[in-house]
């Protein structure tokens, strides 16, 4: 078999759901691949190493691989994880921002630096404000906690299959803004992302189609696939872990190879109007489709 | 027995404290939990706690062992050549200013995910506050002492190794006391560098997740782990004193 | 069982280590002149000592006057004072490293128990101390059922009996002696002046003391140290070590005494 | 003269020891970019390090400020009560295990995003080396001077003021070299729990759009600033050990 | 300027505080009774001492005898080893208080310099120290010159002297000087033995010394402690202070002398 590394974004969570379930049925292993999964604690990490040869795939953001390619990590998307945003602007259901033009004047909290500038520039233009009429603040390891304990506004960053259920759970109901329907170009909120030099397609296309068979297996047994995701360690099977699954389930991708060329242009469009990136760089430098001849 | 007792009281005082903070402040229970839900967070999670602090504990172990020589060694050593001390200082006291995440992803590249690149962050934490305690007392021993072993022909080497290194004994153990504390806490930020087991990556997990009792209980397993270190290296401590002011017959 | 105490030791057994016994290099003399200079506006200016090579020469004077500076100075030592002048060994050799000193205070390492310490120099330079000879020295200094001992748990005169066999273990050609017998009851006192007498036989001994009874006891040369200067006394005319109870010495003692409680005396033959 | 030469080429050294790896171990840029990237970087951005440097030095001396004075006035009140000390050092131990991202949500939800957070955070990082170095240093007193004040009549709290104190001055200079190291850490890891500028945040930006240059440029910036303060620390420091030891007229 | 130094030291004025001067309690005797127990299996049984009231009582024997142990424990301070039995006030109140304890080593405060270190008392228990008494014993001890140094930059006998007037500045019925002489030189040690004479009036001393001649001199009673025990050892007939060179110091100086040089005689009495 073939050995692959693949680094997570983040600790196993819902989002990781193909990963796993392909891992516990044996589908990595039917396509002829011995996959190891290491979980980091920084997801700005996964992608350096990938770039550094320490790993063959890491779970990354669009928004992010554009701005590494940039950087010169010698990155390519080869596939597709969760195939829509996550990200949202939370706030408080109950409380006093009832519509984005209420966040003038106020603080907005961020987790991983990086697009999050841009992200908000294009939700807060659409709403005559600017990122000058707000206060951004790095809450790095309290994303929903501060926006519970009334420390911040808003938060950006927040996943609408997480910390929506998170908060329900603690009793304080969130609200979430969908970025993509605030002007953010839609974007693939998680992929596949390898070294672009040297980069071997067809285990690339092997292993994706390995994650094809387990997004499908969870979209026809979402509950079997619970059990399978809760049983691979204890300190998964929890109440947020079950809601997230099922608000996780819609939003797999279920082409995991397919590449929507024309969503990465307009990504990459979108942060050159934002300041983020000096040139276009084209789709192929930054995205590919394994399994195209 | 007093000496149990009033820790004792002390501890319920701390935990009646931290009651009445949570009650009085009415700090909500996913920013700090009070001990009721930790204690039985920490009574359901046992297996798992156990499972994972035998990782850290192991790590911690090991980290303080590699720190405490390494450290000691580079004491004397700056000792043993004090110009190359006085300008490899500045260099060292610059490489205890870089944070963490910056070495992060270097200590994976180089050492991977497993639990070498916990021991090596351990290391890089206890080493400094072993390095820089031992060094100072090394500079601190008695003139007098110093005077004799010049008259008698002592080299360099010898006057350190049987004059200035029992002398500063007392001082390494200071600064065996702050690595006992710091080393618990190195484990845990190496695994949040990437692991997949150890107090460190359940914490960070439960924190991720919302699960504030849970981390909290992990919290108090450290915690308590790192207690009892401090309590042993002091037990060390004490003999070490006791040997260099020659009030004990053996170590 | 109860150790062994000031009288029941093993004294009376002689070392073999007497001046001709060892490969000792023959004593040089050591001859200062200058101005010392304490730097706060003291001085002592036209010092003038010759140490003769082999024998006993004894410092007296008033507390603070500079004694142990200068003994501190021929060691080789930083000291409270500097010398403007020079400090130089009758056969033209450096001093360095031929010279066993004895400061004012004991200087024991806490850790080390007796037999350590009196093995410190041998193992500060890397030599294998004889053990015999650690032991009999110990013997010698009555501390033989004291042998393990720390220093925190011995008397002050048992320390000063430690630090004194220390240097008597220094085969040097020069010993410095600074006050080492001041915390000694009169009996053990006498035993080791004896006893120090003994094993620096042929040795260029410099020793400060403030006790007439031991200058007039010990000394081939006596003088006096004072604010203004050096100035020789006379010793007896017997040769060291003289019985403590002799007519000549007991003179010599008294003459010395009264010189030094009436300063003016003594300073005649300088300025 | 001759000590500035040596730390120049220790430096250089340290430069060249650094190019090389980046050479011999051809690590991505990346990950660790090699001096000439960050020095252009350093250069580039230099309007924006020193903006970022003002805000984090100021909370670094501010946190020094009070976690020393702090963490001195602990030592002493352990020692003035031994009893309670002891029973005590195990929960002073206890808290210095928490690690920070657990008590980010707590010190924001007391103190907000603004500077005292991070203050407190500095505080919170060097008060226990400063306390635990005092503390050793006021257990370490001549036991024969503390006879001598029993016999002369002398109360608990004069004693430790006027002989425990004075010679415990050597360890509280220990205390605070090792605190001029950690407090720049400190107010580092309090930016991370949330900020909106200084060196710490902008660290985080950099890492987080993969500008590694930029990154360390600002750690060197902060690692300079953490040499600096030890240096500062440390002739403080000898002057103290020289005021103990009586070898100066004057502190 | 050249600070003053010793000889040009303003030494004959005389302080204002004579025993009856200043409103010190009368002082106690003190009666110590029991087996001193040094733990190692070394033990005196059967000790008998009475300090009387008011007088000066000199203890002698030989080194590591438990001379200083006695001291310590008389002052209530941890020792070598333990009394089995009791020391008490002749006026049945604690001891506690009221003794001025000078131990065999200076122990000065390194960090004050010579004032401070005189004035260490009264700043200990919070009181305010005269400074003109300060600087009066300063001046006595012939410091005057040196007031502003630290103990590092001190010689031996300067530093004992400093003790010594910290001692004498804590105005306690009782105390207890261990070998507050013995780094000074013979007429500075006249001098000193004069002055704590003179400021000690009317209190209990006990005293530890090695000098026959400073028994003879300055004791009301003479002790000989040894082994086995301790023996009373005639003291002249005139009252001390007495004149160094007086023939009958020098007579009881001499028999003290032999007897400590050959302990059959003194321990006759006892055992
Ligand atoms: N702290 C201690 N712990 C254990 N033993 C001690 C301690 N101090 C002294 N001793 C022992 O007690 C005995 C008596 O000591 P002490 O200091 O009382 O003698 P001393 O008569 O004052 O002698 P010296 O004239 O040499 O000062 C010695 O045998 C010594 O070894
Ligand atoms: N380390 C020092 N720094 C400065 N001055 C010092 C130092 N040591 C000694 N002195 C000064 O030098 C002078 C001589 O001191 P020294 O110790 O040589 O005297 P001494 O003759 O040995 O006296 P004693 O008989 O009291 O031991 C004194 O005035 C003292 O104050
Ligand atoms: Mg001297
Ligand atoms: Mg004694």
């Amino acid at each position: 078999a073939d050995k692959v590394t693949l680094i997570l974004d983040w600790f196993v969570n819902p989002d990781h759901g193909p990963i796993i379930v392909a891992q516990e049925k044996g589908f990595f292993a039917a396509q002829g691949l011995e996959v190891e999964i290491i979980p980091p604690a920084d997801p700005s990490d996964p992608p350096k190493l990938v770039a550094a040869g320490k790993a063959d795939i890491a779970v990354s953001y669009q928004p992010q691989l554009h701005l590494q390619v940039h950087e010169g990590l010698g990155l390519v998307r080869v596939g597709t994880l969760v195939a829509t945003p996550l990200n949202c602007l939370l706030v408080l259901a109950d409380g006093p921002v009832k519509s984005i033009a209420d966040l003038k004047g106020g603080k907005i909290g961020f987790s991983v630096a990086g697009v999050e500038e841009a992200l908000l520039g294009a939700v807060l233009g659409r709403h005559g404000l600017s990122t000058a009429d707000i206060e951004l603040v790095n809450v790095n390891w309290s994303l929903s906690p501060s926006l519970m304990s009334g420390q911040v506004d808003a938060v950006i960053g927040a996943y609408r299959n997480f910390e929506l259920n998170q908060m329900d759970i603690e009793g304080v109901a969130g609200r979430c803004f969908f970025i993509e329907e605030e002007g953010v170009p839609a974007y693939d909120e998680l992929i596949y992302v390898a070294r672009a030099e040297g980069l071997d397609r067809e285990l690339m296309a092997r292993f994706l189609a390995a994650t094809e068979l387990a997004t499908q297996y969870i979209i026809n047994n979402p509950e079997a696939s619970w059990e399978i995701f809760k049983g691979t360690a204890a300190e998964l099977d929890d109440e947020l872990n079950r809601r997230a699954w099922i608000d996780t389930l819609p939003r797999f991708a279920l082409r995991p190879a397919a590449l929507d060329a024309g969503r990465y242009a307009r990504f990459e469009a979108f942060l050159l109007e934002a300041g983020l990136i000096e040139d276009a760089r084209p789709v192929a430098e930054i995205a590919i489709d394994v399994g195209a001849p | 027995m007093t000496r149990v007792a009033s820790v004792a009281v002390v501890v319920a005082c701390a935990i009646a404290f931290w009651q009445v903070l949570v009650w009085a402040t009415g700090v909500p229970p996913f920013i700090l939990p009070g001990p009721g839900r930790v204690a039985t967070a920490l009574w359901e999670a046992r297996a798992l706690l156990a499972q994972h602090f035998v990782v850290t504990a192991a790590e911690v172990l090991a980290g303080i062992a590699l720190g405490s020589v390494l450290g000691a060694l580079t004491a004397v050593q700056l000792v043993a050549a004090p110009r190359l001390g006085r300008a490899v200082m500045p260099l060292l006291v610059f490489t205890q200013a870089v944070p963490v995440f910056a070495l992060a992803p270097l200590l994976t590249l180089w050492l991977g995910y497993g639990v070498w690149s916990k021991i090596a962050m351990t290391l890089l934490i206890i080493y400094f506050p072993v390095a820089s305690a031992f060094l100072d007392g090394l500079g601190r021993t008695d003139p007098g002492l110093l005077d004799l072993a010049r008259t008698m022909g002592a080299g360099r080497g010898r006057t350190l190794l049987f004059l200035r290194l029992p002398a500063a004994l007392p001082a390494f153990a200071s600064g065996l006391r702050l690595a006992a504390v710091y080393a618990p806490i190195g484990a845990v930020i190496g695994e949040w560098v990437g692991a997949s087991q150890g107090l460190g990556y359940l914490m960070l997990l439960a924190n991720g997740r919302a699960k504030t009792d849970l981390m909290f209980a992990a919290l108090i397993v450290l915690a308590l782990m790192t207690v009892a270190l401090h309590a042993g290296v002091g037990a060390l401590g004490r003999r070490l004193d006791a040997y260099a002011a020659g009030r004990r017959e053996a170590v | 069982m109860p150790p062994l105490r000031h009288g029941d030791a093993a004294r009376g057994r002689l070392l073999g280590h007497g001046a001709e016994g060892r490969g000792v290099t023959p004593a040089p003399g050591i001859r200062i002149r200058g101005t010392l200079d304490f730097g706060d506006g003291y001085r002592i200016p036209g010092l003038d000592l010759d140490v003769p090579a082999g024998q006993w020469t004894c410092l007296l004077g008033p507390s603070g006057v500079g004694k142990s500076t200068l003994l501190r100075l021929i060691a080789g030592l930083d000291a409270g004072g500097a010398l403007e002048g020079e400090i130089a060994a009758s056969d033209g050799r450096a001093l360095a490293g031929r010279i066993a000193w004895m400061g004012q205070s004991d200087l024991l390492a806490p850790w080390l128990d007796v037999a350590g310490n009196v093995g410190l120099g041998a193992r500060l330079r890397g030599e294998r101390a004889d053990p015999a000879r650690i032991e009999g020295l110990i013997a010698e200094v009555g501390l033989a059922g004291h042998k393990a001992k720390r220093p925190p748990a011995l008397s002050g005169g048992m320390r000063q009996r430690v630090a004194l066999a220390r240097t008597l273990m220094e085969d040097r050609p020069v010993a410095l002696l600074d006050e080492p017998f001041s915390a000694l009851d009169a009996r053990t006192r006498a035993e080791m002046q004896e006893l120090a007498f003994r094993v620096l036989a042929g040795r260029t001994v410099l020793i400060v003391t403030h006790d007439p009874a031991e200058a007039a006891r010990l000394g081939h040369q006596i003088h006096v140290m004072t604010e203004i200067g050096l100035s020789p006394f006379p010793a007896p005319a017997a040769p060291p070590i003289r019985p403590a109870g002799a007519r000549e010495t007991l003179e010599a003692q008294a003459a010395l005494l009264a010189a030094l409680r009436a300063p003016g005396a003594v300073i005649e033959g300088v300025s």
